[in-house]
């Protein structure tokens, strides 16, 4: 399937187009819905947005491994989350606090900036893609250059399955 | 004696460091054993004190003498570098004694909340400190030696000084602080200005500015005068003296204005002058100024004071004025005056202070309207009080005369490049100044010595000058005497090495 | 393609921690509740063994670059290793009793510990954006975890929130950085990085992309304006997590900007030293003025420790010489002042939880009189924040002189006037540090006369070790600023 | 011995060591150390003097004392004619006073520090007189004044003795300012050094100092002679001087210490007779001071009721005789009246001393009718009055007679008119004070009686110089001008002399005359109650007169006496009391005031106020930014991303 | 195609997440906020991955996932924990301590 939307530009774009308005409208929808489980669905889209786009990069390794972390344990986590901690007497849209126009400015300055900044770099910069990248690639990368890296997050995800589990449990 | 030679002045400073660790490992309870460590390490460092008087070379004071020079922080190239020349050996020597006067005087009465162990090894710690200073010839060594007296200084007047004592000690510890930060800054600049790169007050004073800038000269010596003038103190940083004297316990007050409050002008005299003598050319007329208003600014503030003990604290402003106004003729008389001045005025004052303190423990009151009829009720310490009233005010033939006298003199004719005028105006108005002198501490004398014993007094049973008291103060009254006769005890031992700044400003010498 | 290269005499010390990480949580499952106390000796043990191998590099003396560059056993790697692992054993000795005493998990606590010395010894090496993001986050996430240990506590729960909000928001802002910064220079490790810097390419893009790099650690520093959290988090975390933190993991912050500044983005001085300049004049200036009107002691530490991260910037914001060359003495100083800075919080800390087993209060005013009754804690305890505040003969003096001499080897209009603002701030600082220790000599005994307070040995070891050490780098600083040039001459 | 005299000061030293350490156990409490030390210094003076006379060799000597440089500061004597005839003065009457006092002062509580203060007092005005070099006379100039102040506050328990003693201090300390920059000008100026010789020598010759820089140089030192000399308008403090025990008064306030002053003219003379060009005759401020001090003051002796306080006024007044003697070039003149009024001062004052020993007052208006009790002091007390109001041939006839004749000759007229008023008015006072004192009824309480001889031989003693030493000047004798006279090696300068006109002698002989016998017709005459006596008197033919032509009795009583006595003297003694010490005691209350203002309000609320209020404001800003850290997460966040947000700006923007 | 598309989409995600982050009371969405802030950086990273033909960059995102999911496991444990506790998630009620 990559192959052929890699072949010539001008599908990808129209994809990525797509993609993409779902994207922001999703995101959008993310921070903005009333219904805190809406808001969850919103975010299944994005991430799985970010995949499609990732597959339309042509990495697909890392789209495969985004639907599986993401879509399939992270959004999971999240939905336990919203579960457990729903209280039973609160209404939906007390889900706003009220710094609301402050938060807007700020990131629109810091969107603006990016957005001034990125296009004046790289204008007119296009992408190149050709061959997807092979997972192998990224196994010799991982283990040439961030072998250490590799093996501390291990322990890393030792330590923090150990510590969320002592802070969550009841006792 | 070359062992002695080469190990003398760290032996002085160090022996009452290692005595505050024998203090320390004594447990609270022996009070007798921990006075007599004391006083025995007081004593130690002054016989060290007392050989280098017979063994130093009086014919070549203005060379550093008993250098000792040994790597100590390479990696800034700051060394150990200490030495001892004709304007530093008084004021060891006046270091030295006065400590173990201290010692003494507080053999039996310690201030509340008592505890001698805590006392004496933050006495001891202080000794160190004030002696290092006067020895150190590094720039960053000073600085240590510098700031090591405020920590024992600012627990000294909070835990056992008076009801504003919090105050008063926060006050003296940040004012002094904010002076020496500044001049950190300085000596860093000389540092990097100095070529080569050097610490070393020596080489500095050689160099003498060369190859700086006139404006980069002013503003590095306004960091040096800010952290010694804050310290001496000068108008308008004065203030945190009279709090810190009158909250002080006695002792303390006594180290304060005895040693302490030299640290700052010696400070100018050893590294401020030598060091950038074209800045203080352009400095000295404010220097004068300053000094001159505090001279009359200091007077003026004790003819208000109702506290006996503050009274005797803003006397000293005004006598640092006379100090200050000495060096800042920048002529040989003048420095002479200066430090024939700290010296005389460590006496005086402190004996001043030793006596305000006296009096509180006996009346329980520093007031001046509460006192009074000393003479009649313990006529000792009344004469006493007279004495060191006059020496203080300048009386020729005891030894605040020969600090005040030349001072005035020198500005008459300040150095080359001075605005006479000026200076003559100075020397007027420092001339009023000890009329006004005269004024207040003979004020302070009818009130507290003479009259009849107020009413509220007459049944106390007030003992007159006790026996440690006595020992501690005698010697005193036999120096301010003593150099009052003979003030060529110091200034022959001063001159040489003054002469040899002066020169640096045209002096002839 | 040919296996990657392992020196693992290098990777020693690391490995060590990872068979302690191990070895504490394994023994945690087989110990009786009441053996659990045992695992702090593991640890502490784990902490010191790994020392053995770093003395043996210091030792050999040769710097040992793998996978390419990005990751590096140099001296100052070693020194900076060392200072976390030692900092490590005394956050063990204070836990010791505080962890045992109160209803925690013994042997998970020092499994995060231990994770994140991980993380911090990982970060000393690590010479690559991954690698040090790696790093960052395994020194962060145990410790927002530990931050809330005590879990029935309401305020260390708020202060785990908080530290673990700002802590994920500020490294999202460095990875966005980062990834320009990848995106840019086309490769992530930090010497490839500087080659681009040279370049002068990437305009202001680069410029804003090294900013948000900085942030990460910006926070972890707790430079104002990105050291909201930091007040909060220390007061609500148990006493030793928050010395941890004020110490090891503020390091740790450090160590990544050093490493940042001077290896990868040294050339682009004109981006980041502007920033440093002003995060250090705001974290001096805002730390100590707000510190000025605390009433609980471990807030006011959190103050002033953002002021202390002020003054370590300092010498950042005039590392360039002008010429592209680093300024000599400027690395060293942050290094210098680091080491110092360590002993002598975890000191203050050691004290202070000390002194709360005691008064079960770490409100200021609950140390008045405590001269009279715990006279050596009273001691140590002034001694600790006299340091802070760069009093003489007490080691922060040294620590203050070399970011002062920094400053003034710079001699430009705004290194001075930092300088000013420095010494300005050493001032305002000793206010509140000789306010306390005012209170504690000043005052008289409380009514009940105080009793006497029992420090058990683990934790007087960890007050004393502090204690000796900051009196003789004061006198002798010597000692340390050794450290920090050999440091500097392994870069 | 001349090269030793300086055992002379030497030995009063020692013996205020003495006193000090062991007076208490002495027998007589340590009296007898300073009565055998003065004494020795009194012999050796003696033998100073004849040495002086015979050899006439200056010895001049000095050691280093310290050094500056190349600047000595040293330490030396001076012995020459000037030197030798102080040193006989300052001995003798101490050692008068030393016997006097232990008869006055027996049973008083501190009479052993009476006696060290004595000693002292005599070692530092010995030191002074002895001085080579301005500097050191200065110490001993400021030395007599601290002894000046410990004898004057002798009774310190009452307030009014200590606050005289202050007053006394504090403004001769004024003037002293005076001295101490005129001391410094003139080092400068003599190319640093204090030598007396030295510098008398450059001002006198021509060119070699600047006329303004010796006259800078004399106005100063001038203004520590009006200080210490109590010239008006600094005379205040002398009056009030009298509240010390009377020997003390007799020692320090009128024989000696209050003549360093005249002492210090007479000894740097050169730079006075430069400065005021004194050789020019007319107005010169030092002619104008004296002038005005000596009739002012003797209107006020006029008015006073403490006999003592006569005295004081009076003596005020003879330093003014004397200033004004060498204020117009008559050097001989004011030194001998120096030396002749020591004398009979001294005895006026041990006299009055005697007195109110009888009578336990210094009231005059407890006195009268002493006479007949205490009948040697009557008559030396007379014998001092007419040697004080210039009767011939007694002591004071001479010195004031020479100091009229140098002020007509030497062209300044003025002097001589106000010298004439003042002669007249001090023969009145002094006929006052005695008729009060000894003549008419008792008026006190007790029984009055003749003082022990203790006391009466020093009188007697007094006594003799005052009615003989003046003869020595007299003319065909004239051996005190040859003797004592100012002479400077290697300069060719004398102040003029002139030679005795008797016409003039009669003249001012007759002013005294009549001034005595005023006073007897004023204050014996019309007030004493018993007219009979008066009637039986042998001046009756004088009333007689005196009644018969009314119109001079009117014109002396009601108009010149009534004048002096009356309006004048009231309106002076007002201006003295309300203007001069009132301007004294305002410039302490002022400086005390100032003093408050300056510490309440420039030092505490300003100075300190702006050192508390930095810290206060630092702590506020403190405050303030502690709001900002709000507790809540989100508001953290926010900071966190503006901050982001801006300073990238800011990077954009400024980069 | 043009990077600057993809690099903006990414900067659209980061100031969503922003937004999110500050305007959401409720810990769970404030979590989610977060991912967005994070999947918009591996959009960077991924995009530059292609752009510079490198894999460093996809390796890099895929640390930035593994460690994202350790630190949502962590942040909902502590969300979980502050429920049990004060019964409620909203940030903005959570202020013992201030000042």
């Amino acid at each position: 399937m990559s192959l052929t939307l890699a072949a010539s530009s001008a599908p990808q774009n129209v994809a990525f187009g797509i993609i993409a308005v779902v994207m922001c409208v999703a995101a959008l929808g993310v921070v903005t819905m009333k219904n805190i489980v809406h808001a969850a669905l919103a975010l299944v889209m994005v991430l799985a947005g970010v995949a499609a786009q990732y597959i339309l990069l042509q990495a697909e390794f890392l789209g495969i491994v985004q639907v599986l972390i993401y879509i399939g344990a992270v959004i999971v986590l999240f939905l336990f989350g919203i579960m457990l901690t729903r209280h039973p007497m609160r209404k939906t849209g007390e889900y706003d606090n009220d710094q609301r126009i402050l938060a807007g400015l700020v990131s629109l300055l810091i969107f603006g900036l990016l957005a001034y900044l990125l296009t004046d770099q790289f204008r007119g910069d296009k992408l190149h893609l050709g061959q997807p990248t092979q997972t192998s690639a990224i196994a010799d990368s991982i283990f040439r250059t961030y072998v250490v890296g590799f093996e501390v997050v291990s322990m890393l995800l030792l330590a923090a399955l150990v510590g969320a589990i002592v802070l969550a449990r009841r006792d | 004696m070359d062992w002695f030679d080469s190990w003398a002045l760290s032996l002085v400073v160090f022996i009452p460091i290692v005595g505050t660790a024998v203090v320390l490992a004594i447990p609270k309870a022996k009070e007798l054993l921990i006075k007599q460590v004391a006083l025995l390490t007081t004593l130690l460092s002054m016989a060290v004190g007392v050989i280098i008087l017979f063994r130093f070379d009086y014919d070549h004071a203005d060379k550093l003498q008993f250098p000792v020079n040994k790597s100590w922080i390479d990696v800034i190239s700051s060394r150990y570098h200490m030495g001892l020349d004709g304007i530093s050996l008084p004021l060891l020597i006046l270091t030295l004694f006065v400590t173990v006067l201290c010692v003494v005087y507080s053999w039996d009465h310690f201030p509340e909340p008592h505890n001698p162990k805590a006392f004496l090894a933050l006495l001891l710690v202080l000794e160190t400190g004030m002696l290092g200073t006067f020895l150190a010839e590094d720039l960053i060594l000073f600085f240590i030696f510098f700031e090591l007296v405020l920590l024992p200084m600012y627990f000294m007047i909070g835990v056992w000084g008076g009801p504003n004592r919090e105050y008063a000690s926060i006050k003296f510890f940040l004012f002094t602080l904010f002076g020496s930060a500044l001049m950190l800054l300085s000596f860093l600049a000389l540092f990097f200005k100095s070529d080569p790169h050097t610490f070393d007050i020596v080489q500095l004073s050689q160099l003498h500015g060369a190859g700086l800038a006139h404006g980069t000269q002013l503003v590095i010596f306004g960091g040096l005068f800010l952290g010694f003038a804050i310290k001496v103190p000068m108008f308008p940083f004065h203030t945190w003296l009279p709090d810190a004297h009158t909250e002080a316990p006695t002792v303390g007050s006594v180290i304060l204005a005895a040693v302490l409050l030299k640290l700052g002008t010696y400070g100018f005299i050893r590294i401020a002058l030598p060091v950038l003598p074209e800045a203080a050319r352009s400095w000295a007329p404010y220097i004068g100024l300053l000094s001159v208003i505090g001279i009359i600014y200091g007077a003026l503030g004790c003819l208000a004071q109702r506290d006996m003990k503050r009274l005797i604290a803003f006397s000293s402003v005004a006598h640092m004025g006379f100090v200050m106004l000495g060096i800042s003729t920048l002529t040989s008389f003048g420095i002479n005056a200066a430090i024939f001045g700290m010296v005389a005025h460590g006496l005086i004052t402190g004996m001043l202070f030793f006596l305000a303190g006296s009096v509180q423990e006996r009346y329980h009151t520093r007031e001046l309207s509460r006192l009074g009829g000393l003479l009649l009720q313990a006529p000792k310490m009344g004469w006493i009080l007279g004495f060191c009233a006059m020496a203080s005010l300048g009386l020729p033939g005891l030894a605040g005369f020969w600090g005040e006298f030349p001072a005035v003199l020198s500005s008459y004719q300040p150095a080359e490049g001075l605005n006479v005028a000026l200076f003559r105006g100075f020397m007027v108005t420092a001339a009023i100044g000890t009329v006004l002198a005269a004024g207040y501490l003979l004020w302070m004398l009818q009130r507290v010595a003479m009259g009849k014993i107020p009413a509220e007094w007459e049944d106390a049973h007030i003992h007159d000058v006790h026996v440690p008291e006595w020992i501690a103060w005698a010697p005193m009254l036999i120096l301010i005497l003593g150099l009052g006769v003979f003030p060529g005890a110091i200034f022959h031992v001063t001159d040489d090495a003054v002469q040899h700044v002066s020169r640096m400003f045209g002096g002839e010498g | 393609m040919p296996a990657p290269y392992f020196d693992y005499t290098a990777l020693l010390p690391e490995i060590i921690l990872t068979g302690a990480i191990v070895v504490v949580l394994v023994a945690d499952l087989l110990f009786e509740e009441r053996e659990k106390y045992r695992t702090s000796t593991l640890a502490g043990v784990g902490c010191l063994a790994a020392l053995v191998p770093i003395l043996y590099l210091a030792g050999n003396g040769n710097d040992r670059a793998m996978f390419g560059g990005a990751y590096v056993v140099d001296n100052y790697a070693l020194v900076m290793k060392a200072l976390f692992l030692v900092a490590g054993y005394i956050t063990v000795l204070l836990s010791a009793n505080y962890i045992e005493e109160g209803d925690y998990y013994q042997g998970e606590y020092y499994t995060l510990l231990l994770t994140a010395l991980l993380g911090m010894t990982v970060m000393s090496s690590a010479r690559d954006l991954v690698t040090i993001f790696v790093a960052l986050e395994t020194l962060s996430i145990p410790t927002y975890l530990l931050a809330g240990w005590r879990k029935h506590d309401a305020k260390s729960n708020e202060s785990s929130l908080k530290y673990y909000l700002m802590g994920v928001l500020s490294s999202a802002v460095m990875l966005y950085g980062m990834s320009i910064v990848y995106g840019l220079a086309g490769d992530t490790r930090l010497t490839e990085i500087a080659k681009y810097v040279a370049t002068g390419a990437g305009g202001h893009l680069f410029d804003v992309a090294i900013f948000f790099t900085l942030v990460g650690f910006a926070f972890k520093v707790s430079a104002v304006p990105f050291h909201f959290w930091a007040p909060d988090s220390y007061e609500g975390a148990p006493t030793p997590v928050t010395a941890f933190l004020s110490v090891a993991s503020k390091t740790g912050g450090f160590v990544a900007l050093l490493s940042l500044v001077y290896v990868g983005f040294f050339g682009r001085s004109d981006a980041w030293q502007p920033i440093l300049w002003v995060l250090a004049a705001a974290s001096m200036t805002v730390g100590n003025l707000i510190a000025l009107r605390q009433t609980n002691l471990v807030r006011m530490l959190a103050y002033s420790s953002i002021a202390q991260g002020g003054f370590m910037l300092v010498p950042f914001a005039v590392a360039n010489q002008g010429d592209g060359s680093a300024r000599p003495g400027a690395f060293e100083a942050t290094i210098v002042y680091l080491l110092i800075y360590a002993v002598m919080n975890l000191g203050a800390f050691a004290v202070l939880i000390a002194v709360a087993r005691k008064t079960r209060s770490a409100e200021i005013d609950s140390y008045a009189g405590l001269f009279n009754y715990a006279p050596a804690l009273a001691v140590t305890m002034s001694m600790f924040l006299f340091s802070l505040a760069g009093i003489p003969p007490l080691g922060g003096w040294y620590a203050k002189l070399v970011v002062f001499k920094a400053v003034l080897d710079a001699g430009t209009a705004q290194a001075v006037t930092l300088g000013v603002v420095a010494a300005v701030n050493s001032v305002i600082a000793l206010f509140y540090y000789a306010r306390v220790a005012g209170l504690m000599w000043f005052r008289p005994a409380p009514a009940d006369g105080g009793g006497t307070a029992r420090v058990p040995v683990a934790l007087g070891a960890a007050i004393a070790l502090p204690s000796v050490l900051i009196l003789a780098i004061g006198v002798y600083p010597n000692l340390f600023a050794r450290l920090g040039e050999l440091a500097t001459k392994g870069l | 011995m001349a090269e030793k005299a300086w055992l002379i000061p030497l030995l009063p030293a020692l013996s205020f060591f003495v006193i000090l350490f062991f007076g208490k156990k002495m027998p007589k409490g340590g009296s007898e150390s300073g009565i055998i030390a003065v004494g020795t210094s009194f012999v050796l003076a003696v033998i100073v003097a004849a040495q002086w006379i015979k050899d006439e060799r200056i010895v001049d000597q000095h050691l280093t004392w310290w050094s500056n440089g190349k600047a000595h500061i040293t330490i030396g004597q001076h012995v020459d004619g000037l030197t030798a005839m102080m040193f006989l003065v300052v001995t003798f009457v101490s050692l008068m006073v030393h016997i006097y006092s232990t008869g006055y002062m027996h049973g008083d509580v501190r009479f052993t520090y009476f006696f060290a203060a004595l000693s002292l007092f005599t070692a530092a005005m010995l030191f002074m007189v002895m001085a080579d070099n301005l500097l050191q006379l200065m110490i001993g100039w400021e030395l007599v004044g601290l002894c000046s102040f410990m004898l004057i506050g002798h009774w310190f328990e009452e307030k009014n003795n200590s606050s005289a003693a202050l007053k006394a201090f504090f403004t001769t300390k004024f003037g002293d300012i005076g001295l101490m920059l005129g001391t410094i000008t003139l080092f400068f100026a003599a190319g640093q050094t204090f030598h007396i010789e030295t510098i008398n020598k450059l001002a006198l010759e021509h060119g070699a100092l600047s006329h303004g820089l010796v006259l800078t140089a004399a106005v100063l030192l001038f203004l520590g002679v009006m200080g210490k000399s109590a010239q008006v308008p600094l005379h205040i403090w002398l009056p009030d001087a009298m509240a010390g025990p009377t020997p003390v008064s007799a020692l320090i306030h009128a024989a000696t210490m209050v003549v360093a002053g005249v002492y210090l003219v007479a000894r740097v003379y050169g730079v006075f007779w430069s400065g005021f060009s004194i050789g020019n005759g007319g107005l010169n401020w030092m002619a104008f001071i004296a002038g005005l001090t000596m009739v002012l003051t003797a209107a006020l002796a006029f008015v006073q009721d403490d006999i003592k306080r006569v005295l004081a006024y009076s003596t005020v007044s003879q330093l003014g005789y004397m200033v004004a003697a060498l204020s117009v070039g008559a050097w001989t003149a004011g030194v001998f009246h120096l030396f002749t009024h020591a004398f009979f001062k001294a005895l006026l004052f041990l006299g009055s001393g005697s007195v109110i020993h009888a009578v336990h007052s210094n009231n005059m208006s407890e006195m009268g009718g002493l006479k007949k009790y205490m009948p040697q002091t009557y008559w030396t007390f007379v014998i001092g009055t007419l040697a004080l109001a210039g009767i011939f041939p007694l002591a004071g006839f001479w010195s004031k007679d020479e100091i009229l004749l140098g002020a007509t000759k030497n062209g300044y007229p003025y002097i001589f008119v106000l010298g004439l008023v003042g002669a007249f008015m001090t023969a009145c006072y002094m006929g006052r004070a005695v008729i009060l004192t000894f003549h008419g009824e008792y008026r006190g309480h007790g029984h009055p009686h003749e003082s022990p001889r203790s006391m009466t031989v020093p009188l007697l003693l007094l006594a003799v110089p005052s009615v003989l030493i003046g003869l020595i000047n007299a003319p065909g004798v004239l051996k005190f001008a040859h003797w004592v006279r100012f002479e400077v090696p290697g300069v060719e300068f004398e102040p003029p002399e002139h030679k005795f006109a008797v016409p003039l002698a009669a003249f001012s002989f007759a002013v005294a005359v009549a001034g005595l016998a005023v006073a007897y017709w004023v204050f014996y005459l019309k007030t004493a109650p018993n007219k009979g006596a008066f009637a039986r008197s042998p001046l009756r033919t004088v009333k007689h007169v005196l009644v018969e032509k009314y119109y001079l009795d009117w014109l002396f009583v009601t108009v010149v006496v009534g004048f002096i006595k009356g309006p004048l003297a009231r309106a002076a003694y007002w201006v003295n009391q309300n203007v001069i010490d009132g301007v004294v005691n305002a410039v302490g209350v002022g400086a005390k005031l100032v003093g408050r203002f300056t510490y309440d309000v420039i030092d505490q609320k300003g100075v300190d106020g702006i050192v508390n209020g930095i810290g206060v404001s630092a702590s506020e800003t403190g405050g303030v930014l502690r709001l900002v850290q709000s507790g809540r997460v989100q508001q953290y966040a926010l900071m966190l991303f503006a901050a982001v947000g801006l300073l990238a700006a800011a990077l954009i923007l400024f980069t | 195609m043009p990077i600057t598309e993809y690099l903006l989409l990414s900067a659209f995600l980061f100031c969503t997440g922003i937004y999110g982050v500050l305007a959401r009371r409720n810990g769970v969405l404030v979590l989610m906020s977060i991912e967005l802030m994070l999947n918009a950086v591996n959009i960077n990273l991924v995009a530059f991955s292609a752009r510079l033909n490198d894999a460093a960059g996809q390796v890099f995102a895929l640390f930035v996932i593994a460690i994202a999911a350790a630190e949502v496991g962590v942040g909902l444990a502590i969300v979980l924990l502050i429920y049990r506790n004060r019964v409620g998630v909203n940030l903005d009620e959570i202020d013992l301590m201030k000042g």
